[in-house]
């Protein structure tokens, strides 16, 4: 017994060391791809130097370089020496990005993901899906834990300015809407000011917490708010009546009223007059401006071949079609993509691999009833703000 | 101060005056808090000596012997035991506790190790003995005080007597120069007490140096060389057996022979 | 409900309160069993009717909670596998069968080599039976069961009703006929390996998130990896017992110790994690700087075991030791750089050439400690170089996967990283040197006095802000850290009280034999303290394992939040919050509640409570 | 112990020996336990200031004036649901902690105490209905539990203007329960003022009756008494309690007093105090090392303990006129506050009436819910609670279980031997010894359900944790935010655990 007992206990002294050993090695990992930024403004100080060599540790030479190249590079090199893109999503977003049973993620964020791989990699499916918090998103991205952050988050100045992220083009236009019941006299005209006196639920750490509280404070109107961490406890208690009215996202709302309204009950929407402007798209590393154009030049040509009305299935046709445009955008003359650091056809890939803008929105946000007609999701052309700069 | 001064060279036979010092006390005083337990003990016990300290209870015996082994730290005077002085002195303690053995009136025996790992724990540890050895010598001594075939039974299943006796030979163990006996029987029920005296009996006629403080007379009688009697922190009487029982010098004595007796 | 019986006949054996029941008493007819026990006296009478009604409205209840019309049960059946691995690639799956089959190895290895035997008597298994089938029975009778699921339910009802009785009425003297362990385990195999293959579950297989299989019976990528299983546990237990009498014992315990503790941490690391070494690297660097540490470090401390060597093996230690602190000091300033697995080893050197006169001995003990020496350099040299390379596997949160594997996981790391840290916190809170007995004590009544919720807050969002920059920690390892420090206060005070309850006259036995103050605390107390803090210890183990579910709170995507976020977001199952909860509230319970009895066991084993 | 020795009584021995530092013993514990706390400090030390810096490279300056700015958030509940400042909404969220904490207290205990006494019962299916609900509940995570409870409780029903059961009394439905409303009115002050003095009456003329007693023999009619006295004082102060509000004047003069003690006079009083302490203790300390023949001898342990306290003196002494001043200015402050508030409570226009009462009402409008009158506990508050309650009350059932179970089975025999009936054996002699046994680990409880009201934020309910959560994810004041959550906390547990402690110390008084 004694015997053994100490061994167990010398063992555990071991161990205990080892999981310090461990741990700061495992932190030195997360580090050695995503740390360049950081490493590349303090040239070769005490830190970036003890990063680098626990990461050279265990890789090769060329890992080794492949650091050294990252340190005044982008994250274009990087996700491109990975082979896999590291993209943030919700995870629990419908229509947006939401995990299915075998562990896959849909919707329209995810398939924007998958069309920065498809022009990067060339395969759609070299994505890693990260799943985050409202509250980790941007920490994630300001650290490098994601090379993307594809979480319906909106383009905020403060957001832009402060926290170590640039921001792309608007993929979705967004605004706080507020949904309530038939029977309780809402149609689809109310306003804002009806709800005096009512139960709102809203989900915390959002904008749309502050929106609400500050709406009411304008209008004179006494109302409950109650925040919760997930918009699924939110929807579960509109759908008890432990809460009058849920505000979101419109989109949020359109999907839950689809999807959750219970037989007998009729939920309205509140007129699109936005509390709010929420402006959703990508979300990446500041200053990094070969990674950006990488993106933003991604979602452009998704809405560049939607204006064409070129989409998966005459992705061929187009290549050798006569818009010298598409032409052009799909890699029929290289040198454009190739100055980015991209393939060629690379967005011949997107476009082929996940389709054009329509596509991406029919989809996924189509079967929850979002429609672009009219919104100002259109494209440019049928009055929308869905717009892109020329393929040139 | 009580000032009962007596000769810590007294009652010695011309034999015993001969030999060498083993433990030397001078002026040894301790107090807890506000209690001082002891006053400024003198004492000498020579090599190969068996001294029986007597004396009511918290008279300060079990204390004495405890500052011996630096169990407790005395505050004044010093303590010298086979030429070592006790200090801070990270060293010297680690020498004279490996020089001294002592047993406890609790035997306060290991009770989660077996009876062998119990005695051989301190030498493999701290006499760096080959574990072997070290074994061979524990099954001796085992036999020594005779329960060697108690060797791997856990100390929860002996007697009190033969839990006493296994804290012998773990003390034994480490080959000590001067085993302290801390009231080694008075834990003990009446039918087993003479095991253990027995065996500290053969102890003593092997030559070891001894300090015994304990309530059995007989023992002390047949045993010791001197007799140490000791009051409220003082020693009162240090004396030969004979003289003790028979003749002692101190009224103190008389009375406390009186109501043992 | 068999084990709530177990308890039930607990309870009457400790009560001072209840009557004895002899273990020969008899087996009553029921009229009299239900005279003595329902209706002693009018009050006894009252209190019964009382609790039928409590206890079958809430059986009532329960069931409609159950089979509410708007519960959808496929959203777990269809989740199964995102509840448990979240999103771990399906094609890599075989790693995670490995994994559990090596576990379910060991767990029949340890029940053989440590004869772990439980058995449980005829009389009880026929009672347990009759008790399930009874109730089995009430719950179809139940006008909240929906019509479909109550013919089942009075079907098993009926079976097990009548096996219990059957078997109670067909044993004579049930009490004292036991059913073996090995019959259980046979039992419990054949059982899961039925299940798998003939209940119908449904809805399993994926192309891309869209069900292409709606076959009612699951997949074969289930049933046959299950069936291997629990040919596993079966098998290698019987193939143990039959080897066991010409293997020697001792070692292979001692192996499953090692196993059980450093083990889930290979498993983890090897099987989830994959390392792709670089050879040439490892050739030119790795290897030998091991060796070189190994050779070099042996020899010192070949000499520093040396046995009385003296304050200059202590002076030569505190050397060692300022040079490896000053590596990281050096590192941290940027003085001059350096592997980090060397920083690592000069540290753990100097740590084992502080530890050497404690170890010090003969020459066998000698070349026993530079051997450990030796296994510690090849382990953590091949450790941190496996952490430091890049995995083959494609997981989206590395190191770790999400659902129930990750409540798993952050608990074992915890416990393991937290029992000692909490041992060295509660050696200090009852130590004698007052610095040392402030800083410990501070340290575990703050951490007990706040939350865990606000612990992983501070550490999930606040721990960048203390380190230096450049320097960043994942959330995961924020969230493990936080916990493991909280848990530290938790298990030191666990073992504080074992400590407390050693005696004084150990202490002083000890110091009389000479030990030095660590060999004393070593060989002597922390044994005997641990021994007594063992129930206590399982206790807080349970704790920790049930909170793991607070990490749901930071965000994690663990258990609770795939249950109660995930699968709800999914269009299909919008809002069926309340079977994934029932579903990981029912998980939770089978492992809390096992290890709650398996403690209870263990206790009475060690016979803790009559000391 | 080895510092140099003078030998007093004697010069016959040798001075001790002093051994050379690295290996004296009290100069190496000494110094390995100063470089432990150099390391620890250091550490702590390097981090705050690295995340002082990183935090004003990012632009924010950690400290406390935001709590006086507007918190431009709304509770979803408690005192004050639109507060106007920061620190409003956390003070507001306290409350709800505390509210719950202290309602989950009581039920728990009350439930676990049922439950405890049903799983020792001899009635099987009671004994058993008690194992499953012990054995069910703990082994379940409390979250998990509470997002049950939540799911569950949404489910009741609709809130409708005549919902019952007891409708205008007792209204349940899927918005919370809500009930009679019973609060403190403007007399309550005075009354409580003189029903304290009708408590030492009492008190004095109980001790009287029970010498009577003691001397005569006979019943002593002093529970009769208390009840009189204190029921007609009840009655009779109801009507006249407004007699007091003289006391407003003093109690303003006190105040007005206190603010006026100048700053530094305040530093210099605590600065005394600091010192006074640190010399107070060294006496002490010296006074115990004393000994009839004079002082003894002092050992190093000895010298480093009192250098110790001498600098924790220094210490707090620099901290009062040096690193923060405010604390001073702070008492100042907030002790004139608390006897102004105090003397409000006596001042002009304070009506008659002790305590007031009002009915549940359903609020008219376009939706239905609850109206301010009634004592209202949301759905949200209610998951918690239910959550809180019936897990921690299945920990409190096993404890009680226990603790009966440890009294000594002769005790019970004892008490059926002299007649007593189980519930008499049970309440007289069990339990009273069962509850100092208890009463540790039920503390324990206690402090685990406080600090798991901190669960509120799953819920979504404005407690400390989520109000200060949400404040700082607006201006990343987190260090302050969790200064904050930490000081509330440990204030929780020191009561709690003070209380405890007090009720045990009394406890084993009155057993011996």
């Amino acid at each position: 017994m004694t015997a053994t007992l100490k061994r167990l206990l010398a063992l555990l002294a071991v161990l205990s060391l080892f999981a310090a050993a461990c741990s700061s090695g495992d932190d030195a990992t997360d580090n050695a791809d995503t740390d360049s930024t950081e490493a590349s403004d303090d040239g070769d100080s005490g830190d970036s130097g003890d990063d680098g060599d626990s990461g050279d540790s265990g890789d090769s030479d060329d890992s080794g370089d492949t650091v050294d190249l990252a340190q005044g590079g982008s994250v274009l090199e990087t996700v491109k020496a990975r082979g896999t893109l590291n993209c943030g999503v919700s995870g629990a977003a419908v229509a947006f990005s939401f995990t299915q049973a075998d562990g896959s993620v849909t919707g329209i964020d995810a398939d924007y993901c998958r069309a920065v791989a498809a022009a990067v990699l060339g395969d759609a499916n070299a994505v890693n899906f990260v799943a985050l918090t409202a509250a980790e998103r941007f920490t994630a991205v300001a650290a490098g834990d994601v090379d993307l952050l594809m979480r319906n988050s909106t383009w905020t100045q403060s957001r832009d300015t402060d926290v170590g992220m640039d921001f792309g083009p608007t993929t979705y236009y967004d605004g706080q809407q507020l949904m309530g019941r038939a029977s309780d006299g809402f149609s689809g005209s109310s306003a804002v000011s009806e709800i005096d006196g009512a139960v709102v639920c809203t989900n915390a750490g959002t904008t749309t917490e502050t929106n609400i509280a500050e709406l009411a404070g304008t209008l004179g109107i006494n109302i409950t708010l109650n925040t919760f961490e997930d918009f699924n406890i939110v929807t579960e208690n509109f759908i008890a009546g432990s809460c009058d009215i849920i505000t979101t996202d419109g989109s949020a709302l359109v999907g839950r009223k689809a999807e959750q309204q219970p037989e007998g009950e009729e939920w309205v929407i509140f007129p699109a007059t936005p509390i709010s402007k929420e402006p959703l798209g990508p979300v990446y590393g500041q200053n990094d401006s070969i990674w950006a154009d990488v993106v933003n030049w991604t979602v452009y040509a998704t809405i560049i071949a939607d204006e064409y009305g070129v989409g998966k299935a005459d992705v061929d046709a187009a290549l050798a079609g006569d818009a010298p445009e598409m032409v052009r955008l799909l890699g029929g003359e290289g040198e454009l993509q190739t100055a980015m650091g991209l393939p060629a056809d690379a967005f011949y890939q997107v476009i082929s691999q996940m389709g054009n803008y329509s596509e991406m929105f029919e989809a996924n946000l189509g079967p929850v009833g979002l429609v672009r007609e009219g919104s100002a999701n259109a494209g440019w052309q049928d009055g929308g703000l869905i717009y892109a700069p020329p393929a040139r | 101060m009580t000032a009962s001064f007596t000769d810590p060279n007294a009652a010695l036979s011309p034999e015993l005056a001969a030999r060498d010092d083993m433990i030397n006390c001078r002026g040894v005083k301790k107090w807890f808090g506000d209690f001082q337990a002891l006053k400024g003990v003198d004492l000498t016990v020579k090599e190969k000596e068996v001294m029986v300290v007597l004396g009511p209870s918290g008279s300060g015996k079990s204390t004495l012997i405890r500052c011996i082994n630096r169990l407790e730290v005395h505050q004044e005077g010093n303590i010298i035991v086979d030429g070592i002085e006790l200090t801070n002195d990270l060293r010297n303690i680690d020498k004279i506790r490996s020089e001294v053995g002592m047993v406890f009136q609790q035997f306060n025996l290991f009770p989660h190790l077996t009876v062998l790992d119990n005695i051989t724990l301190a030498p493999i540890w701290v006499r760096k003995k080959p574990k072997a050895e070290a074994e061979a010598t524990a099954l001796e001594l085992l036999t020594r005080v005779g329960i060697p075939e108690q060797a791997n039974k856990f100390p929860g299943q002996l007697s009190g007597g033969q839990q006493q006796r296994v804290a012998i030979a773990r003390s034994l163990a480490m080959e000590p120069k001067i085993m302290l006996f801390d009231e080694p029987t008075s834990a003990l029920d009446p039918e087993m007490i003479s095991e253990v005296l027995d065996v500290m009996k053969t102890l003593a006629e092997s030559g070891m140096t001894m300090v015994v403080v304990t309530h059995e007379m007989g023992f002390a009688r047949e045993v010791a060389d001197r007799l140490v009697f000791m009051e409220e922190g003082n020693v009162v009487e240090i004396n030969e057996p004979e003289g003790f029982f028979t003749n002692p010098k101190s009224d103190r004595t008389k009375l406390f022979l009186s109501q043992i007796l | 409900m068999a084990a709530i019986q177990d308890d039930l006949s607990m309870n009457l054996e400790a009560g001072g309160v209840a009557p004895d029941v002899r273990p020969d008493t008899p087996v009553k007819d029921p009229v009299q069993w239900m005279k003595e026990n329902l209706f002693s006296s009018v009050g006894n009478a009252l209190l019964t009717g009382v609790f039928v009604a409590v206890l079958g409205g809430l059986l009532w209840w329960f069931v409609g909670l159950v089979f509410k019309d708007s519960n959808d049960w496929d959203a777990v059946a269809t989740n199964i596998r995102l509840l448990f691995s979240f999103n771990y690639p399906a094609e890599q799956y075989i790693r995670v069968w490995f994994s559990l089959g090596m576990l379910l190895g060991a767990v029949s290895l340890t029940a053989a080599f440590f004869d772990i035997n439980p058995s449980m008597s005829v009389r009880k298994l026929g009672i347990n039976a009759s008790g399930l089938g009874a109730t089995s029975l009430i719950v179809g009778v139940l006008p909240a069961t929906p019509s479909g699921a109550r013919i089942v339910f009075l079907i098993i009802g009926a079976l097990f009703l009548a096996a219990g009785v059957g078997t109670l009425q067909a044993v004579d003297e049930p009490h004292k006929k036991f059913v073996s362990f090995p019959t259980m385990l046979l039992t419990f195999g054949l059982s899961v390996v039925a299940f798998a293959w003939l209940v119908p579950i449904g809805r399993n297989e994926f192309a891309n998130g869209a069900v292409i299989d709606e076959g009612g019976f699951a997949n074969p990528s289930t049933k046959i990896p299950w069936t291997i299983m629990m040919a596993i546990l079966v098998g290698v237990y019987f193939l143990a017992r039959a080897v066991k009498p010409m293997l020697p014992v001792k070692p292979v315990q001692t192996f499953l110790i090692t196993f059980w503790v450093a083990g889930p941490a290979f498993l983890i690391f090897l099987v989830l994690r994959d390392p792709t070494f670089d050879y040439d690297r490892v050739l030119k660097v790795d290897i030998p700087w091991a060796i070189g540490f190994a050779v070099v470090g042996g020899a010192i401390l070949y000499w520093l075991t040396k046995p009385m060597l003296g304050e200059i093996g202590r002076l030569v230690a505190v050397a060692l030791l300022g040079v490896a602190v000053l590596n990281w000091v050096a590192a941290f300033f940027g003085w001059w750089s350096m592997l980090q697995k060397t920083r690592v080893s000069f540290l753990v050197l100097a740590l084992f050439a502080l530890a050497a006169p404690t170890f010090a001995g003969e020459k066998s003990a000698r070349v026993r400690y530079v051997g450990a020496w030796v296994a510690v350099v090849a382990l953590g040299h091949w450790l941190i170089t496996g952490i430091n390379t890049t995995s083959t596997l494609d997981i989206a949160a590395p190191p770790f996967l999400g659902g129930f594997t990750i409540s798993l996981v952050i608990f074992y790391y915890v416990m393991l990283v937290s029992f000692p840290l909490g041992a060295i916190m509660a050696l200090a809170r009852t130590s004698t040197l007052p610095i040392f007995r402030v800083m410990a004590t501070v340290y575990i009544e703050f951490i007990r006095g706040i939350p865990l919720i606000t612990v992983l807050f501070f550490f999930s969002s606040m721990v960048s802000l203390f380190l230096p920059n450049g320097m960043d920690l994942s959330e995961l390892a924020a969230i493990f850290i936080g916990y493991t420090l909280f848990s530290a206060a938790y298990v030191a005070e666990n073992i504080r009280g074992g400590l407390q309850s050693v005696r004084r006259g150990q202490f002083e036995a000890s110091d009389a034999l000479g030990l030095t103050t660590s060999q004393r605390t070593i060989f002597v107390v922390l044994p005997q303290a641990l021994r007594v803090s063992i129930p206590n210890l399982v206790g807080q183990a349970i704790a920790t394992f049930k909170e793991t579910s607070l990490i749901f709170i930071v965000g994690a995507f663990d258990f609770l939040r795939v249950a109660n976020v995930s699968i709800a977001s999914q269009p299909d199952y919008l809002g069926q919050n309340l079977v994934g909860l029932l579903f990981v509230s029912a998980v939770y319970w089978v492992f809390a509640y096992s290890m709650s009895r398996a403690s209870r066991s263990l206790e009475t084993k060690l016979g803790v409570g009559s000391r | 112990m080895a510092t140099a020795q003078v030998p007093q009584s004697s010069s016959a021995h040798a001075a001790q020996q002093r051994p050379p530092l690295w290996r004296d013993a009290g100069v190496l514990k000494w110094f390995a336990q100063i470089v432990a706390l150099v390391l620890v400090v250091g550490t702590l030390w390097f981090l705050s200031t690295e995340a002082v810096d990183n935090l004003e490279a990012g632009g924010i300056s950690p400290g406390t004036e935001w709590l006086n700015g507007p918190a431009n958030i709304q509770l979803s509940e408690g005192i004050d649901t639109v507060p106007n400042s920061a620190g409003r909404a956390l003070w507001s969220g306290m409350v709800t902690n505390l509210r719950l904490a202290v309602i989950g207290i009581i039920l728990s205990t009350i439930l676990g105490l049922a439950v405890g006494l049903a799983r020792l019962s001899n009635n099987w299916l009671a004994n058993k209905a008690a194992s499953i609900f012990i054995e069910t509940l703990r082994n379940i995570p409390v979250l998990v539990q509470i997002l049950l409870w939540l799911t569950i409780l949404t489910s009741i029903g609709a809130l409708t203007p005549d919902r019952g059961p007891i409708s205008g009394w007792l209204i349940i439905s899927q918005k919370g329960v809500s009930g009679p409303r019973i609060f403190l009115a403007d007399g309550f002050y005075q009354w409580a003022v003189l029903m304290g003095l009708a408590g030492v009456v009492t008190y004095f003329v109980r001790k009287s009756l029970n010498a009577k007693r003691d001397r005569e023999g006979g019943t002593s009619q002093a529970g009769k008494a208390t009840v009189a006295i204190m029921g007609v004082s009840a009655v009779v102060f109801w009507f006249i309690n407004p007699i007091v509000g003289f006391l407003g004047t003093p109690l303003q003069a006190i105040s007005d007093g206190w603010g006026g003690i100048p700053q530094p006079v305040m530093q210099a009083i605590l600065s005394a105090l600091a010192a006074g302490a640190a010399v107070n203790w060294i006496r002490r300390f010296l006074n115990s090392r004393r000994t009839p023949a004079g002082l003894a001898k002092l050992t190093d342990d000895d010298y480093f303990r009192m250098i110790f306290a001498g600098i924790a003196a220094l210490l707090a002494v620099i901290v009062l006129w040096r690193w923060w001043p405010g604390l001073s200015s702070w008492i100042i402050n907030s002790g004139s506050d608390f006897w102004q508030v105090a003397a409000d409570k006596f001042g002009d226009g304070r009506g008659a009436r002790p305590l007031d009462g009002m009915k549940p009402t359903v609020s008219e409008g376009r939706f239905a819910n609850y109206g301010p009158t009634g004592w209202t506990l949301t759905v949200f508050a209610a998951a918690l609670l239910f959550g809180l309650v019936f897990y921690t009350a299945s920990f409190i059932a096993e404890i009680i279980r226990g603790g009966i179970l440890a009294v000594a089975k002769g005790q019970t025999e004892a008490a059926a031997a002299l007649g007593l009936s189980r519930s008499q054996a049970l309440r007289k002699v069990i339990l009273p010894q069962a509850f100092r046994i208890v009463m540790p680990p039920l503390g324990n409880q206690y402090l685990n359900i406080t600090k798991n009201t901190s669960l509120a934020i799953a819920v979504g309910l404005s407690d400390v944790v989520q109000v200060g959560q949400s404040l700082a994810n607006k201006n990343n004041q987190f260090l302050t935010v969790f200064a904050i959550w930490m000081l509330f906390y440990l204030a929780c547990s020191l009561t709690i655990s003070l209380i405890v402690n007090t009720i045990n110390a009394r406890l084993a008084i009155v057993e011996r």
